[in-house]
């Protein structure tokens, strides 16, 4: 908890949309681009305004070391995007991080990644990171969305040589449901580690497999968060234990285990 | 060399005093919204602060309200954490040892739902080493009636502020709330009763509703309001106390920038806390600071405390 | 074709009746925020709005505050304009002949400093034709101590209310202050005293400092406090009001979109006022009335009556 | 009062810098692009946010009836023009008008236009005004401001065939001085009336050496606002026979005889 924490007004340098909705925006920031590990965040603030007031925590989806800059990406849903998606490139944005715990990679054969929603940038993350090790681990990603053209990071994952397989509500790609109930099937033989990002019914859902047949998991959590560092003690969750944990610090990355769900 | 020269080239003074403690600055954090530093040591050096104001102790440990605790409002933001704290033990235990270390007064905000309880932590706290003031928060919204009771009857602050001077070995500091028809008739209770200086504001009761699940936001439903919104409340507080008594004024409410800072000042505050803007902005006490001393420079205003409450004396040109 | 087809087709009823008056809908306009309507027919069509509560109508004729009048705040805004207004023979005369034309309720809000001047201001502007309630403003915060004494004492509300209701041939409706430690015993007073609605809430009293010219900003140092930052602090006190007294409640504050007034209703508002959103969107009040209108119609409820008050419910699935 | 004002979201459909912090905004409004009278002007706000609340006001800088759309030029100095600069082309601004009256042109020989600062783009549109007039009149522009870099408009002013002289605070161009020091060498023979947009002080100072002279002079003030259509009371100033004047309604052009300076 001692060393210190970068933080900048950072430059956009990039601003495209993927997806309906769906944007991606590089930041100028060369030693989070060097520190940030897969289930960390960053927090984002817009510069000029008290409305919105607070930051917004957005996993880091690619970190470019030798560029020195960060992508992180969202979905415009309320005031806070809303108001991000105004910053072009040139405008400069207040820039803290990385923040929390990043996923610890478990000793297994097998890789199951879950993503859900906005969920799936950290997902995106890790399985880079993944593909970048020396002892390579058999990776699957099974993506979820409410309908295919939220479908995002599928081209990344694939390119990381993850096998991918996609759920929609609708049924308009892939599984016509919940992408936990593709899960399963992969839990079987192979010694698996499981990492899930999304909203929270799909991170209970993959606590209940996993706890149940004794797999490994690490799930990535949301809560409303003011600081991002631990000082405001707003965005905590029960633990199973007893009293609270903050998402931001003790997490954003748990084990299914330390939750009360 | 001209003597404006000279003065361009003089550092300002940022030095106040403060109830018989010196401070490097008047710029300091506000209780509950600065943890006990730890984490905003990982941004700026805590020494560069006037004073440390720490997270309240309670007469027992808390574990906090249940979720959700915050939510966002314009330009604010409610919070109903419930007084999360180790309580006495955890902090001379494991927090005094650390931020004792630290070069600046360290404030103790205190909390509780009875006078005994009051004097007592007073009491307690105030014979430890390293404790340099005593915070008293007569208006915690967020515990249910017991705390919320302190905050607004004249008699109660006077009862309690003078059974904790009697104990208290440190300067005393009652934390007044806005949720009251006349924080003057407090402010006074508070100094005949012995108080060293007074802070003000803490936050203002309000609420959120979400529409789509037909229900308060908050798992307390009520939570206290803070941030750039609630400024023009607490600057108009600060106003009138500050020109009714003659112990120092510390002035809380929405400061975000310098400017607010520099508005408090002028309105009457020895000294003033940042809240809320540490979470949105967790170098926003360095910056305060810094762009007081320079517009100071600017100005050519050799003191910080030339300024204080000159907002209040006849309109200069 | 289902029931659920069936629904979907029909349109939601906006109707609510308050304090006997039958109201198209729940939205009007709040005191001092819309002229008397000339200015926003220019924009859309009044008859569209549930009522219309005009600027504040004084004893005698009055100019206004000199300026500054506004200062913009975090999310609100600072008014001191000092009730102008042409005194009651002007609003006879040249006002009412105009509005009494319009379809709808007109409410004529009253303020005055003693309780001789409530009365008589009661008693003449009730007889007038096409005044169809009386709004009393216990709480102007800008017209010296005076009007600031009514909006806070409970007795003061009492004496003021069964004095005015005696004399009193329409609806009257205390409008109460949140500069208040207890909004909830206002309101008590107001109910017992013979009151047909509270409105709440008016401003908070606030400041802003002007650091170059160093002294306040408004001419008149404090103003009311209005707009989105003060929504929370409106909302928890319509919450608590609406769930301890019988009469209506008519929620004010900080309202600028449908979904501010739903909030408000959820919390148990009987009808809401738009006041400062006006300012900065002249079409806020049919923009409320049509999102609130299909918001109901996509959630399917058939009445918005269905939804004043849900949110002090236990929860729902 | 009865006509109706037009309200929209507007298109931005160009924002462009003209000089350091000074930018032009091209605003889709055909109504108020036929309607718009020089000395008029409109209310703005910048959407998805409460801070800044309230909207702005600016004079129309140019109306271009054939296209259907209006210019305003601003100085970027606080909040409201800070996240004014952030509506991109294609973004959409609320914008009501136009408001107020507009200047009313005297029975001259000639007219003397003030411009100081921000009054400027005023200045610049009664400039094109009275060049396309049946019965042109000869037209003076004395343009005010701190530095040479913060003249703008001259080009416009020039076109319209207006003589132009020009005064800096600072004297790095023209005139080292007040704008309104050039101003009585033009009020000696001819029939002239006298039309100035710009601070305070130099209002005031148009306004003495006017009455003074006994020259028709028409003013167009500034003042804070929040509402712009007559509703708030929030913009008063002082009448000279006492009690206010609505500087939105009532104004923004006065004549000085009827303000209490
Ligand atoms: C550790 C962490 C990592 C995060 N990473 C990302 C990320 O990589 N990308 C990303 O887009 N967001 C991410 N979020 C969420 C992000 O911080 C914001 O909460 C989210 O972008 C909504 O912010 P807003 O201000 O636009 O919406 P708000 O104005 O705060 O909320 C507006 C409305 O949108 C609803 N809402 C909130 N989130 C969502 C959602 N995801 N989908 C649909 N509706 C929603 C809210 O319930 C509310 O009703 C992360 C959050 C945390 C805590
Ligand atoms: C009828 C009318 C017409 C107007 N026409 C124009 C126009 O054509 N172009 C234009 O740019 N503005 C014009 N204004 C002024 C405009 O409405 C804003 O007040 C101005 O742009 C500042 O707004 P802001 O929100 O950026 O500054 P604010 O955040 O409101 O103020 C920030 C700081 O800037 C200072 N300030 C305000 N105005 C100026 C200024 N002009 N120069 C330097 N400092 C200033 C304020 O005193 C304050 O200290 C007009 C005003 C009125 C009433
Ligand atoms: C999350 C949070 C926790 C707080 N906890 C305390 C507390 O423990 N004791 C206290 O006296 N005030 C507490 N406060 C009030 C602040 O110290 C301060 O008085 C108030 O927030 C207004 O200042 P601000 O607008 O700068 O935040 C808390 C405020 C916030 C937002
Ligand atoms: C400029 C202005 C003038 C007002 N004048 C009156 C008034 O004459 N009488 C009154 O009862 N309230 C008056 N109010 C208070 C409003 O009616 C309303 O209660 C308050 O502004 C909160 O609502 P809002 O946030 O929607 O504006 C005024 C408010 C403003 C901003
Ligand atoms: S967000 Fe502040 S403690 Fe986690
Ligand atoms: S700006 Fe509202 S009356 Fe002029």
């Amino acid at each position: 908890m001692s060393e210190s924490i970068p933080i900048y007004r950072a430059e956009v340098l990039d601003h495209v949309e993927v997806a309906p909705e769906h944007f991606v925006m590089t930041l100028d920031a060369p030693e989070i681009a060097r520190e940030a590990r897969p289930g960390q965040f960053v927090m984002v603030r817009s510069l000029g305004t008290w409305d919105p007031l607070l930051p917004r925590a957005f996993s880091v989806y690619h970190a470019d070391a030798e560029g020195g800059c960060i992508d992180i990406m969202y979905r415009q849903v309320g005031r806070g995007t809303g108001r991000l998606r105004l910053n072009e490139p040139g405008v400069h944005v207040q820039l803290w991080g990385p923040l929390g715990k990043p996923f610890q990679l478990a000793d297994v054969e097998q890789v199951v990644l879950v993503g859900g929603g906005v969920g799936v940038p950290p997902i995106v993350f890790y399985a880079e990171y993944l593909d970048r090790l020396l002892a390579p681990v058999k990776v699957v990603a099974l993506i979820g969305a409410s309908t295919e053209t939220f479908l995002v990071g599928i081209d990344h994952l694939q390119r990381a040589n993850a096998t991918v397989r996609v759920a929609t509500d609708d049924g308009t790609a892939g599984h016509h449901g919940y992408v936990t109930q593709l899960l399963p099937e992969y839990l079987e033989d192979t010694p698996t580690a499981v990492y899930a990002c999304g909203p929270m019914p799909m991170l209970a859902a993959v606590a209940r497999i996993t706890e149940a047949q004794g797999v490994p998991a690490e799930l990535a959590l949301e809560a409303p968060m003011a600081c991002g560092v631990g000082a405001c003690l707003g965005c905590t969750v029960p633990r199973r234990e007893g009293g609270y944990a903050r998402v931001c610090t003790d997490g954003p990355v748990f084990r299914p285990e330390e939750i009360a769900w | 060399m001209s003597t404006v020269e000279v003065k361009r080239e003089t550092r300002p003074s940022l030095e106040v005093e403060l109830a018989g403690m010196k401070l490097k600055n008047p710029v300091m954090s506000a209780s509950g919204c600065f943890g006990w530093g730890e984490e905003y040591a990982r941004f700026f050096d805590l020494n560069r602060m006037g004073a440390l104001v720490g997270k309240a102790v309670t007469p027992r440990p808390r574990p906090g309200n249940p979720d959700v605790r915050i939510a966002e409002t314009p330009a604010g933001m409610l919070n109903a954490i419930g007084l999360q704290n180790p309580g006495p033990e955890g902090f001379l235990n494991q927090i005094l040892p650390r931020v004792r270390l630290l070069d600046l007064p360290v404030w103790v905000n205190v909390s509780a739902n009875s006078l005994q309880e009051y004097v007592d932590l007073c009491d307690l706290l105030s014979q430890a080493d390293g404790v340099s003031a005593i915070e008293l928060n007569l208006s915690c919204p967020n515990v249910g009636r017991g705390g919320a009771e302190f905050c607004v009857v004249q008699e109660a602050v006077r009862e309690t502020v003078s059974a904790c001077r009697k104990v208290c070995r440190v300067p005393l500091i009652p934390k007044l709330s806005p949720n009251t028809t006349d924080v003057v008739a407090l402010a006074r209770a508070a100094e005949e009763a012995g108080a060293d200086a007074v802070s003000l504001i803490n936050t203002l009761v309000g609420m959120a509703i979400d529409i789509d699940r037909r229900r308060p936001v908050l798992g307390n439903q009520t939570g206290g309001l803070s941030g750039p919104a609630v400024k023009p409340i607490a600057l108009r507080m600060v106003y009138e106390v500050s020109g009714a008594i003659s112990i120092p004024v510390v002035g809380i409410g929405g400061i975000a920038c310098w400017q607010d800072a520099v508005e408090f000042l002028m309105a009457g505050a020895a000294a003033v806390q940042v809240g809320t803007a540490n979470f949105f902005n967790p170098t926003a006490i360095p910056e305060v600071i810094d762009g007081l001393e320079n517009w100071l420079r600017e100005k050519q205003i050799g003191d910080v405390r030339e300024i204080i409450g000159v907002a209040r004396q006849p309109k200069r040109r």
